[in-house]
């Protein structure tokens, strides 16, 4: 199949108009020698049917489990049948950045309200209109507070999500700043003395994540008023935005940035992405934060209109001074958050209770099974760890009948060996999670 | 429009949770009340209510489906709807990423084939589909440069950068701890060689080069750039969001490019989702391999499985493995197209792009008369002069003709710049009505400045007020 | 805008046939010249121009998504999304008609629940999902009832039809070869009782009633009309696309209604479609259930199976079992809602109809001021009497204040009718702005007569010159 | 889950704007003891959530063939990706009738480029915006006729698809008109001469399908010029509108009306439905055919406008006058096969070609073996009949690895014993074909 809708009369009618007498002069500029006569590796040309059967034919080679109890950053909740009505309108995913706001006001309204929405589900006044996802999200908060402080340490728990560590070392690497890792407690927060300790003037910025990566609920305020003593800035993360529900704010507690994935707010699993970085702030940060930020104001007539604002802000005006080098992010799962989390409006909160429930009953379902202790001791959101006589035998006998069991927190956390950490969302039913024990016994 | 939360309602709601089948417990004690929020400020709105609203708010924002979107730079093409079908089906979009290997077979084949391809096409000895976007990618190859360098126990602090060069390549060297050094253009709108050859030193990691560049143009002389790089142990990067100008044609990695990122969503042809989702790939040459991103994918017969033991890749730069359902659309593309259709892809762009330079050439000025490839750059110069007529008036006046205006403003060394990028999809006919417009718009420019200087008068609302916007922020409503 | 004939251009296609994977023959030799056509006059156009064609004419079309829309007679109410995403899932798209019933357990399960669940809401013995729409389900219940006679021995030629009555009845009456006999409405806007008694004779087959009528009042005489009916050995026929207005709340079964139709696609809420497609039911007493169009699905332990063997059935109606994708839909809305939720709708659409009804009786006339069901009928003769504007005027009026018109000009016993029917899905809200722009327009009506007939003003085109479009018929594009 | 916005207050506010206490005082007019309690017989409520899961598994009950080989009135075409996103454009599928055309033009406009499309492929000057399937448009264009004349006998050939058949007869039965059926020759086209002498000055229409039901192609302009010499009127029919690609139109044979199932145009199986009727007539017909008829015409400025037009056909203009019943019709089907007809243009013919190819070699792979012979000698388009050993067994065969064989003519032609229909679309891969040999060997 070919998308060019050029007939052989108009490729000549336009080689006149242009002077050329072949399409090949066009490419004068090429040297030569590095002219390509054909590319290498690619198999030939499909048919729109042939294009179908191809990909469905790939697409079933993936194994849709039949249930899963994995969370672990990315979960697995009912999406409502108007969110994808709603991204799949052409208008919306066929175009590119507002930067023509006349003609790109629902879009531009549609993201001032996600703003808006997120703004109050983090307890912040501000939020931007996107990250890549929780991991970059988070590491660019680090990487601004060390920016805005001159500071050269930034303490991560060691509770955030693992690859989120990883992301920020890589960036951190990069640039020369040096990330201490922070122990968790034996209740599954993280260890406050050993914050003491750390903290120092030195410090830029101190990352949690509440609920954290073993799905304890954090004591953000303690964390917040610990890190601002020593003029450190928190930036508090979480792992299932769906916990924002239910889960009193991290800037209510006096976090000055709150970042994390908002994936579970209308977008679909898709093997890790695209999936959307939620990054929220302080106001006094306006001016500073990463990333598109949507704002309103009037044209002549004094009618309400949205623009793109504080662009200065941004690479395509400070080039190398800019506050990030963000440019395209996430903008069309954005619209899927906002349209989600509209879509529930209070019922988000039920949903909270509804994971909670399920959680509960499926933590209490496993401790009956001979071996299975709980690691952790203080409050959970929707994910908890276990341990267990063997976990890979755990997850082997479920995976043979086509169910994806919990996380093994092995290979991140040595010390945690054969301890699972599981999640159940409403997406897992009682009968579900009663077959479970079943099968590992 | 009113806002979602000017319209909501207590007790509304479009979507309801379903009751519990398992004990319902008490969430003060389980949790502790203190961890628990009081008020939940959402919008409540019934399913009529919320479809109408943002069907409406769709209403109001144009996009590529709905007409011309020449917005230079950004390769806005038209996104075949087979690809969004596929994408779309379950074994695409309901695995997790964590699932055991054996569950994702299809989407690790897709991964490996999609980096082959790009191989292929590209002349690069690896890829890595992590990048969310372009911007990413470009952090990623630097970040890739870096350690290339510490590896051999060098520290080069300085990378060159066209003046021409789009801002994310800047923002990306400082992003990774680099100095940024401007290389001027010459007066063909290419690499000073000059300029280069004094700036090239021992303390310089890489040219960051955008081939064509943002005024379209192709660097003739890439061979000697790279030379003159290579010589002093550089390395040359490649911006490749301009790959819809060459792919097919010619490959970065036989001009000499150690580096390159690409833009799926722009020459693989995703839809743009109003600013993202995007992806941003990096390819590298043989010398950069060992430090791609973690995870990389590795087959083993007819296996596939993902691992993280390189010793010296730069780490990890995303959560999971990038923009997979992109990549999915892109993967398509490639397959329905094959080599042949990519090559006539990136030779109808070109057509189209010069059949624009050549018609409008006698309206606007066009500081650099030469052959271009994808897209090219005019001046408002001219308009400004002789009637006070902005390159802002231009762009919003094509409004009301129908169309979405060009990137305006950029490149930064062309003043009033507007940069048009016509795509490979657009038929002879739309470039002829556009170009009819864009002359029309002359004209007035002449005969009725303040006519243009008023528009868009079709829109919803005519011109904002972006200083009052800047000035008086409000990202975010509040109650009256 | 342009037609797609006229964007067409030689050479061009949207989408490819796959090359064949089995031998090409010669098919002049294969079939014959003779029988093979030597032109094949079709658009030709790529992709990009299709989807913005189609894509810009739907931005010119008014769908209940995008506003009120109080059609009266219609019920367009609002059509969950959910019902569509299940009706899309290969289980139900996929099947051929002729498969072997072990395939289609789900679909004839489907279809068994569906005509239990019917039966069970309207108190009728039986139901067949096989008519297409409503129309053809008066005619295949009219069919019935002539079976039914003709099974007695008795040819009975008339069919009584009230005056208010939808074109529909009379039309499927004929249609059946009968002869149609109007019944006169009396001052109540109900059954003149008197002249029924004189038109009900031994030569009469039923009496077709809509009730609530179309006037959207409810025959508070039915248990009366009834008798008088079935006195005379006659049927009562129930046209049941008023159902939005009782479901819940009474069972025609109970009133004494031995058939009747159903609009699936008003009252169980499937997508209008533009005009279709729609689903008409057929319930029937007991006495009627022979008669039943083949083939009735049967249910043996838990199977279920196509079956033909009824002797006394008046045959097929529709090729296959009907439109089935549009059960699944109205299938789901019932399983979703259950039987409180249609209740519920039931009640809301009243209370909504009456509000309207009330708060519009000042400013239009109220032919029959009574408690109305599920919508209500207003006249525009003051308008026409003090300042000759006319029903029609009003109704493009309301298409500037951004409302789709109600249904005009029917039911024909009220002279410039407006029948609103708005709804359960509506607010409160959406009412009252609506009311404030029929408000609105009454005082327009006085104070600017011209203004209103000259609306619409906001469309893509004015009013359009209906009486050209009849005396020079243009169905049919011809190249000029 | 539940779709009225209705608040509590919402509803208190309503009542007393009525004057009425509660809602029951709203239907007063309902004698009290027909007022039900309950609606009986019917499952309790259910979230999106649960709706989402209980319709899956009723899907899933279905099973998917893993290829066809019937067609016999429904055909399994691939469906170009662009139709499914035009006619789900809500903007169409959530609008009714186009009484007002102003606020219509989109469809109006989509209609009469279908109208235009349906008359160049039948070969005539008028098409109407679909009847609601192909039987019930052979059955109304055979009850025009009847009307028309003032003549009670219309002529069908067996060769005419069986239900369609059984739907004319239907109405017939009802209108007191007669049904001669017309025998098919050896050929497998209809029988001229028995046409002949059947022919006589109380017929009023002649009744055929080309491609037949046995996917023979018939000899329309004979038949043609034998009904016309007779006074009686042709109605030509189609089996798979595919074949209007490639076949001499009927239109252009003389029919005076051509009518079939549009199904293949665009739209899914969906077990039968909805389909659409395609209706196309002689011009001289214009003010008798049923069903709606989109007409050009101008607006006050002088531009052009669409409109539903010559209405006073229609019932809700004549009632029981009227030239058909018909109300609601199969508007987004036919929008469908519009957008399917505009996507392939010329390559209608090619996707004809292909499945004439098809035929073809499942025919000669079938004829392979043993027992099995070609009934019919005449041309054929999609569909072929073969007469084999034992017609059930073949069936029974395929469908227990989830083939779907062909269909079995006996039921409907007593004569045809172990007889069966099959059919090859572009859906079926030569490797498919290759294995039914296999199996049924
Ligand atoms: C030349 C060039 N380089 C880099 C980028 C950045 O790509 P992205 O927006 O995907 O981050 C863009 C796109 O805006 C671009 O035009
Ligand atoms: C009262 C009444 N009866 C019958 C019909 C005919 O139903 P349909 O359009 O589904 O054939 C309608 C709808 O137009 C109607 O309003």
């Amino acid at each position: 199949m070919d998308y060019c809708p050029h007939t052989q009369d108009d490729i000549k009618q336009m080689q006149a108009a242009i002077g050329v007498a072949g399409i090949d002069e066009l490419f004068a500029d090429i040297p030569q020698k590095f002219r390509l006569k054909q590319i290498p590796d690619i198999p030939s040309a499909l048919s729109e049917q042939e294009t179908v059967s191809v990909m469905s034919d790939l697409a079933r080679k993936n194994r849709l489990p039949r249930f899963s109890m994995t969370g672990a950053g990315a979960y697995h909740h009912f999406i409502p049948a108007v969110v994808g009505h709603i991204v799949g309108r052409t208008e919306f995913y066929s175009a590119y950045t507002p930067y023509q706001a006349e003609i790109s006001q629902g879009l531009l309204q549609a993201i001032y309200e996600y703003q808006t929405m997120i703004a109050r589900l983090t307890g912040t006044e501000i939020a931007n209109a996107s990250m890549y996802d929780g991991a970059s999200a988070m590491t660019e908060a680090a990487i601004l507070c060390a920016k805005m402080s001159g500071k050269t340490k930034i303490i991560a728990a060691r509770s955030v999500h693992p690859e989120y560590r990883q992301v920020l070392q890589t960036y951190c690497r990069a640039n020369g700043y040096t990330v201490v890792e922070l122990a968790y407690d034996p209740s599954g927060q993280i260890d406050l003395n050993a914050l003491q300790n750390e903290l120092d003037d030195q410090v830029a910025a101190v990352l949690v994540q509440s609920p954290n990566f073993f799905g304890i609920i954090e004591d953000i305020s303690s964390v917040a008023d610990a890190a601002h003593k020593k003029g450190a800035l928190l930036v508090a993360g979480f792992t299932d935005s769906t916990s924002l529900g239910i889960l009193r704010p991290a800037g209510a507690a006096g976090a000055d940035f709150v970042v994390g994935e908002g994936q579970s707010f209308g977008n679909p699993l898709n093997y890790g992405g695209p999936y959307l970085g939620i990054f929220a702030a302080r106001e006094k940060f306006m001016r500073r934060i990463p990333g598109r930020l949507v704002g309103a104001t009037e044209d002549k007539l004094g009618r309400r209109g949205f623009v793109l604002t504080l662009q200065t802000r941004e690479q395509h005006i400070r080039r190398e001074k800019a506050t990030s080098n963000i440019c395209s992010n996430e903008a069309l799962c954005a619209l899927a958050a906002g349209v989600y989390l509209a879509a529930l409006g209070k019922n988000l909160r039920k949903l909270a209770e509804l994971n909670i429930y399920k959680t509960q009953y499926l933590k209490n379902k496993l401790l009956e099974l001979a071996g299975w202790r709980e690691v952790f001791s203080a409050p959970v959101y929707n994910e908890f760890v276990l341990s267990c006589p063997d976990a890979k035998k755990v997850n082997e006998k479920l995976k043979n009948v086509g169910i994806i069991g919990g996380y093994e927190l092995q290979k991140d956390y040595p010390e945690l060996k054969n301890s699972l950490l599981f999640c159940a969302t409403e997406m897992i039913s009682k009968n579900d999670m009663d077959i479970v024990t079943e099968i590992i016994k | 429009m009113e806002l979602i939360f000017e319209i909501s309602k207590p007790g509304r709601s479009a979507t309801d949770i379903s009751k519990s089948d398992v004990p319902v417990i008490n969430i003060d004690d389980a949790i502790g009340k203190k961890y628990l929020r009081n008020e939940l400020d959402l919008p409540e709105v019934a399913e009529i209510d919320l479809i109408r609203h943002y069907t409406n708010l769709s209403r109001r924002n144009f996009g590529v489906d709905l007409g011309f979107y020449p917005l230079g730079s950004c390769t806005m093409k038209y996104n075949p709807k087979v690809n969004e079908n596929v994408a779309a089906l379950p074994g695409f979009t309901g695995l997790h990423p964590y699932v055991d290997a054996d569950f994702a077979q299809g989407n690790l084949q897709l991964i490996y084939e999609m980096q082959k391809y790009l191989c292929g096409i590209f002349g690069m000895a690896e890829f890595t589909l992590q990048p969310a976007a372009g911007a990413h990618g470009e952090l990623t190859g630097v970040m890739m440069i870096k350690k290339y360098f510490e590896k051999k126990g060098l520290k080069r602090r300085v990378i060159l950068i066209p003046d021409a060069a789009h801002g994310t390549n800047p923002a990306s060297s400082a992003l990774c701890g680099f100095e940024v050094m401007e290389l001027r253009s010459n007066s063909e709108g290419g690499v000073d060689i000059e300029h280069l050859k004094s700036l090239m030193t021992e303390d310089v990691a890489a040219l960051m080069l955008t081939n064509p560049n943002t005024l379209g143009l192709f660097e003739r002389n890439i061979e000697q750039v790279a030379q003159i790089i290579h010589d002093q142990g550089g390395l040359l990067y490649g911006d490749g969001a301009n790959a819809n100008a060459f792919m097919g044609k010619t490959r970065p990695g036989d001009l000499g490019f150690d580096v390159i990122q690409l833009n799926l969503h722009k020459t693989f042809s995703t839809p743009h989702g109003g600013g993202g989702p995007g992806s941003g790939p990096v390819g590298v040459s043989k010398a950069l391999m060992d430090f791609l991103p973690v995870p990389r994918i590795v087959k083993t017969g007819d296996n596939y499985s993902w691992s993280e033991k390189f010793p010296d890749t730069i780490g990890r730069v995303r959560s999971f493995y990038g923009n997979f359902n992109v990549i999915v659309k892109a993967y398509t593309y490639i397959r329905s197209l094959g080599a042949e259709g990519l090559k006539r892809a990136t030779e109808m762009a070109v057509l189209n792009a010069n059949y624009v330079k050549e018609r409008l050439k006698p309206y606007y000025d066009l500081p650099y008369d030469r052959g271009c490839m994808h897209e090219c750059v005019f001046s408002g110069k001219r308009q400004v002069a002789e009637n006070g007529v902005h390159t802002t008036d231009i762009a919003k006046r094509l409004i009301d003709y129908g169309y979405h205006p060009p990137t305006i403003y950029f490149p930064l060394i062309v003043p009033e710049a507007m940069m048009v990028e016509p795509t490979e999809t657009e038929s002879k006919e739309t470039l002829d009505t556009f170009c009819e417009a864009m002359i029309a718009i002359a004209r007035e420019a002449k005969e009725n400045p303040d006519g243009v200087k008023n528009a868009p008068q079709t829109t919803p609302v005519t011109r904002l007020d972006e200083v009052l916007a800047a000035r008086k922020p409000d990202v975010c409503w509040k109650k009256p």
